[in-house]
């Protein structure tokens, strides 16, 4: 009796805590409600299978307590019942998995007019790139590094001069713009990750990953690294304004080229240089 | 231990066999003993490894940007003046099949008592695993000599010599531990071990010439990995 | 110590095959003597591994005499490996050309 | 009588075997220490396991106070914390639970259950534990060394895993790594032990299809690990070369704070593809012993037959078949080709039909059964809760697409704990009390066994139940602390703080059940011979605990399955396997 109500009480208790608690998803901020959607289809399948599941376990134990002056029944297989269960729980496991596998074709499948700009990690920082007036990116390898190009842009690639760079600075997107996030990393791997977005995924050297997505709201958020990276990991933050598009171009105008950095860093050099020498 | 197993005048052969080998009770290899079951299971678990291996180096190989060195060139010989492609491991390889053929003679031998003629292909066979080791040295000596390191070499890819001294490293451990362990069944075959029931120094237990069997298994094995060593390591 | 059958079989059988692994080597080798390149050497190399395995496999190592109920058992954990082999040909073409496609120089 | 996969029930051939050569120990040394009896061996894997599990369940509780409580422990630092969680989780898995399911129960109950002396090759069973015990050690060193131990991650990823950035890469990823590839050598000895021993050295009548489920997961379990683990083997040998020789297997180039190292071309994804094609087999070889033990618990301990025992050993054998076409489910976002994604989420989901069988044969084993709930069965009963709560959440996590914002946040963290850190963990303590008579003589304290069961089933519960909600959230896993965002309210620490307080509290629930173990080994009820009145040949010996060579003067003959309870006609509840039918006052029929 007591362990069959404790079995009830945590189906019960289960599903009051899902109603009541304030812990849910981070409001979105991209167009991929359509995740949300297949997690909220997940949930209702298995949440009532679970219900199910407990609540007959529960009505056993209350049913089928042992008593001295009671058998079991001897009953080794029963084949109807078998192939009925496994079947409708094909029927579930498809209708979780076909709407996702749908979705999963949207997430792979970048749209043409995606504008791509580029996300550089690092042992703990973030760093992006935008693509300039060409509306191409340049090229780039790790082994391009110097102290004045960070973030390794071909130099000889004439689409890479007028790149606009943010280094440790925060990311600004154009809001109803989908974009195509293009992820790269110097030293190990990270995880370019915004909740309200959804979408995330692991920046590895030697390769570029990417994801795509519209943000579909104005507003701040926070952009953590969701891989594990060394002592830092957990510091490793950025942010990513979203704005409408007035304030997207006044933003875009105020940065800072790649050919500007360079040679901005090599004024300095020149004048430390010059300093020195005197 | 006792490796008999009463056959089965009735048994059933091919697949069917098989369900039915699965399905009986006290064993489900018929007729094979206990050593010779462990060995095989062993070296399943082996192949395992070994295509881990095989499977990292084709892609660490077919990811990279950096050319691949010409294997043919690098590991080819000069004779009298002469480039012969690939002539030392075209060597190795007819050496490590020679041993597979004496240690399957070993096998049916020594299944007949023949304990002199047994022992003789086993030595055989151990001589010829010990010559492949020391060509083998020859070859790494070689390539260390023309500057190929784990961490790069002069002809392309780094992980050329990676891969190289990596695998076949692997490969030369095991066909030195198979060496040793020829010369101590030999030397097991020789003393009469097998007939006398004598036990061993360690385990305490008796063998039989189901061993020599398992060692034969193991043998022949590492002559299988060369074989995927040579396609895909020599000669892609 | 009960009678003890083992594996017995022609002395012929194991000499023809040896014989067999020769002549296999040497074509393999030759593969790469004569420089076949592309498709060719490709399915040339496979093959002659395949049936210099198959042989060993099939006789030195007796499996052609054995039950089947051992067989099957050592051959259908294979498809896990085959399956990672694909996996992993798929996945090493797919990172080459994302290095190809982004990367100025290196990698 | 029922045939169930089992031929006529009076039937038993002729004996294909000899008595096996047993090894008779000489001095006090061999017998205890170095010994080659498997029942030794398996109490000494056993005892081994649990002490070095007690150091991961330490770590776990500073991980949880320095979670729940971040800014007050200044003895915890974020390279202290990241040490923490890497050993936490690898001891937790590969130490504690593959160690003590294949290695302690797999040593102790195999023999006894296909009705053999012992394992079939005793003295390479015996260096198996003593590789796994060098293993240990190995690990437990890296606590001393410079650096200390590895702060990885149990992945191990590299290449953050060798670079400085991380803690320990001086010796303590050298030392795991060598630490691994001696458990795998000494696994794979005792494992190659395990599987022979089921094949090929069973009783007669002992047909595959007579074998308890135990036997089955068990048996199924390290055929997973005997293959699964040469790819770690592998990806542990080429990461010990890239760090030491510096080979670039997995290292490409790379700027690390401002120098550019020396390596180039490697791929780090490589490594990960090896990993999983490990590791997800292996979150099954944690999983298919319990699988196997809580179906003999269910049955034994409800007076019922295992319902669809067939269905039950087919389904392990699918599981444990598709476990390996599946790992990539844990790349989904790795940056690996993501055409991939249709494939392993097809796969992944899959697996789920096999598995929910099992989950349908075990409730429906109690339905018209007659449930003692004795402590085993209490804890099966947890098992059942939270193993489907855990698989559930698996399946948020396969569907590819729910994977990716859920991925790397506590949700994660949660579904394993659920489903491993918890299941699995109530299978072992419900095995312990139902073999701690066999084992001892003796029963376990019941009074207790009851405290001990419901604060660790609902403290457990109360832990991660909640925890996927953080995920929700979106609070990444392996966070030293969250520091300032704009998403996750306050009530998310008063969460964090709850959640640590109950782990405290299930952690000093662990420590009765240890008090319990020592305390009846002296003082506990005597048990009767067979107390739970179970069919297995375990209990069937002349002794218990069982002696030397197992089984009296001759082997017992089996006649049929281990599941005989409560057959009609038949006055006694239960007819062990050895009796022949009609041959006895308790047969058949
Ligand atoms: C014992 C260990 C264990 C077990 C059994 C499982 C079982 C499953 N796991 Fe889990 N998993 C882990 C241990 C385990 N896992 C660990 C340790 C990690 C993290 C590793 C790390 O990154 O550190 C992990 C991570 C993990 C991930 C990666 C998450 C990420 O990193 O992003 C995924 C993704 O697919 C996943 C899926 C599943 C699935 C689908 C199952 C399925 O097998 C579950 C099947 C069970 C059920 C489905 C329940 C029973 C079914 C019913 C009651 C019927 C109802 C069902 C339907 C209606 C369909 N697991
Ligand atoms: C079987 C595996 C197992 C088990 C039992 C546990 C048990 C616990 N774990 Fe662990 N955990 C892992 C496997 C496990 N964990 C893994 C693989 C990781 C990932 C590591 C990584 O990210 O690299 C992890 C990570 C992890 C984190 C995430 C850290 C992070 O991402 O920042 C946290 C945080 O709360 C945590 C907490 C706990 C707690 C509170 C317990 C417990 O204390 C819960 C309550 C206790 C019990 C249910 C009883 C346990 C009993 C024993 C341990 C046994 C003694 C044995 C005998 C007496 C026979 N664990
Ligand atoms: Cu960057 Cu974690
Ligand atoms: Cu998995």
């Amino acid at each position: 009796m007591f362990v069959a109500i404790i079995l009830i009480l945590v189906a019960v208790g289960s599903v009051l805590f899902h109603l009541w608690s304030p812990w849910w998803s981070t409001p979105i901020a991209s167009n991929w409600g359509y995740i949300d959607d297949t997690i909220d289809l997940t949930f209702w399948i298995t949440g009532v299978v679970y219900i199910l599941i407990l609540f007959f376990m529960a009505y056993c134990v209350w049913k089928f307590q042992y008593r001295e002056d009671r058998r079991a029944d001897y009953e080794p297989e029963n084949n109807k019942l078998e192939w009925g269960l496994t079947i409708l729980t094909t029927l579930g496991v498809a209708g979780m998995l076909a709407p996702g596998l749908i979705v999963w074709n949207d997430f792979i499948t970048v749209p043409k007019e995606a504008t791509a700009f580029e996300v550089v990690g690092q042992q703990w920082a973030w760093n992006y790139r935008l693509p300039g007036k060409d509306g191409k990116l340049g090229t780039a390898a790790t082994q391009n590094i110097t102290d004045e190009n960070p973030l390794g842009i071909n130099p000889n690639d004439p689409s890479g001069q007028d790149d606009v760079l943010i280094q440790s600075e925060d990311l600004h997107l154009e809001v109803g713009k989908p974009v195509k996030v293009l992820m790269r990393s110097i030293d190990v791997l990270h995880d370019f990750y915004v909740p309200q977005f959804r979408a995330k995924m692991d920046m590895v050297p030697g390769t570029i990953t990417y994801f795509w997505m519209t943000p579909t709201r104005t507003g701040t958020f926070d952009v953590l690294c969701a891989e594990l990276c060394g002592v830092a990991h957990h510091a490793m933050r950025s942010k990513v304004v979203v704005d409408n598009a007035s304030d997207y171009q006044t933003w875009l105008a105020e940065q800072e080229t790649f050919a500007q950095s360079i040679a901005e860093a090599r004024n300095k050099t020149k004048t430390i240089k010059t300093l020195a020498s005197k | 231990m006792t490796q008999t197993a009463a056959t089965n005048p009735n048994q059933l052969d091919g697949t069917q066999g098989a369900v039915s080998d699965w399905a009986s009770d006290q064993r489900a290899f018929k007729n094979v003993p206990w050593g010779k079951a462990m060995m095989w299971i062993f070296l399943l678990s082996d192949t395992f490894i070994f295509s881990c291996f095989l499977i990292s180096y084709m892609t660490v190989r077919s990811s990279t940007k950096i050319p691949w060195p010409n294997t043919s060139k690098v590991f080819g010989l000069n004779v009298n003046g002469v480039e012969v492609p690939l002539l030392l491991i075209a060597i190795m390889t007819f050496i490590l099949i020679s041993s597979s053929g004496t240690m399957a003679m070993a096998v049916k031998y020594g299944y007949e008592r023949k304990r002199k003629m047994t022992t003789a292909l086993l030595l055989l066979t151990a001589l010829f695993g010990a010559t492949f080791v020391a060509m083998q040295a020859f070859e790494w000596t070689k390539l260390i000599h023309e500057g190929v390191r784990p961490w790069g070499n002069p002809f392309g890819a780094p992980q050329f010599g990676a891969t190289f001294f990596m695998i076949t490293g692997f490969h030369g451990t095991h066909v030195t531990i198979g060496v040793i362990f020829l010369l101590i069944v030999a030397r097991k075959v020789w003393r009469g071990d097998y007939d006398t029931g004598k036990r061993g120094f360690f385990t305490s237990r008796k063998g039989n010439y189901s061993i020599v069997e398992a060692m034969g298994l193991y043998w022949h094995f590492v002559d299988l990995v060369w074989v995927f060593i040579f396609a895909f390591f020599y000669l892609w | 110590m009960a009678q003890l059958e083992g594996q017995q079989h022609p002395i012929g059988t194991y000499l023809w095959i040896w014989g067999w692994l020769f002549v296999l080597s040497a074509f393999s080798y030759l593969v790469d003597y004569l420089q076949f390149q592309g498709a060719v050497r490709w399915t040339l190399i496979l093959t002659f591994m395949m049936l210099k395995a198959g042989l060993i496999m099939a006789f030195f190592m007796h499996l052609k005499w054995e039950r089947m109920a051992l067989v099957y058992a050592l051959l259908i954990p294979m498809f896990a490996v085959m399956v990672f082999v694909g996996i992993m040909v798929w996945e090493s073409d797919y990172t080459l050309l994302s290095r190809l496609v982004f990367y100025a120089t290196g990698t | 009588m029922a045939d169930i996969g089992h031929d006529a029930a009076d039937y038993a051939p002729p004996a294909e075997l000899e008595e096996v050569d047993l090894y008779h120990a000489k001095s006090w040394i061999t017998k205890y220490v170095f010994s080659q009896d498997a029942k030794v061996i398996g109490i000494q894997y056993a005892l081994t396991a649990t002490a070095i599990g007690l150091v991961a369940l330490v770590l776990s509780w500073l991980i949880r106070l320095q979670l729940g409580f971040p800014d007050t422990f200044n003895f915890i630092d974020a390279a202290g914390y990241y040490q923490f969680v890497t050993m936490h989780g690898m001891i937790m898995v590969v130490y504690l639970l593959t160690a003590l399911f294949l290695g302690g129960f797999g040593n102790y109950l195999i023999p006894l259950m296909v009705g053999a002396r012992d394992m079939v090759f005793p003295y390479v069973n015996m260096l198996s534990f003593w590789i796994y015990f060098l293993a240990v050690l190995v690990l437990v060193s890296s606590w001393f060394l410079p650096g200390g131990p590895t702060g990885a991650g149990w992945t191990l990823y590299p290449p953050q895993a060798i670079m400085q950035g991380t803690p320990g890469r001086e010796w303590g990823i050298i030392m795991m790594l060598l630490s691994l590839a001696l458990f795998i050598i000494g696994f794979t000895m005792g494992g190659l032990n395990y599987v022979v021993t089921i094949l090929q050295a069973r009783t007669r009548g002992m047909t595959l299809m007579r074998m308890p489920l135990t036997v089955w997961g068990i048996f199924v379990a390290t055929i997973l690990a005997l293959l699964a683990f040469p790819a770690l083997f592998v990806g542990a040998i080429m990461m010990l070369l890239d760090r030491v020789l510096g080979t670039s297997f997995f290292m490409p180039h790379i700027v690390e704070l401002g120098e550019h190292l020396k390596y180039g071309g490697g791929s780090p994804i490589l490594f990960q593809h090896l990993f999983w094609f490990f590791g997800h087999p292996e979150v099954y070889i944690v999983a298919l012993p319990a699988f196997g033990i809580v179906s003999d618990l269910i049955s034994t301990h409800a007076r019922k037959n295992v319902f669809g025992y067939r269905m039950m050993v087919w389904a392990l054998v699918a599981i444990g078949g598709l476990s390996f076409i599946v790992w990539a489910h844990h790349m989904y976002v790795s940056g690996m080709n993501p055409y991939f994604g249709f494939f392993f989420a097809t796969t992944t989901l899959i697996i789920a039909i096999p598995t929910a069988l099992k989950v349908y044969n075990w409730v429906l084993t109690l339905w018209k059964g007659n449930i003692r709930l004795t402590l085993p069965m209490l804890f099966s009963l947890g098992f059942i809760v939270t193993f489907v709560n855990g698989g559930i959440t698996g399946l948020f996590l396969g569907n590819v697409v729910v994977d990716v914002p859920l991925s790397d946040t506590l949700f994660v963290v949660a579904h394993f704990h659920m489903v491993m850190g918890v299941a699995p963990i109530m299978v072992i303590f419900g095995a312990i009390y139902h073999w701690y008579p066999l084992m001892t003589g003796r029963m376990l304290h019941e009074g207790m066994g009851k405290f001990h069961f419901w604060i660790t089933f609902l403290g457990a519960y109360l832990i991660y139940f909640p925890m996927h909600y953080l995920g929700f959230l979106g609070m990444p896993r392996r966070y030293f602390e969250m520091g300032e965002t704009s998403f996750v309210p306050e009530s998310a620490a008063t969460l964090n703080e709850f959640i640590t307080v109950t782990a405290l509290i299930v952690g000093f629930a662990q420590m009765v059940f240890l008090f319990n173990l020592y305390w009846s080994r002296r003082n506990g009820i005597v048990a009767e011979k067979n107390p739970w009145h179970a069919n297995s040949l375990e209990w069937q010996t002349p002794e218990m605990p069982p002696g030397h060579g197992n089984f009296g003067k001759e082997l017992p003959v089996v006649y049929r399955w281990p599941y005989d309870y409560s057959v009609p006609g038949v006055e006694a509840d239960f007819i062990p396997q050895n009796v022949p039918a009609g041959g006895t006052a308790t047969g058949a029929e």
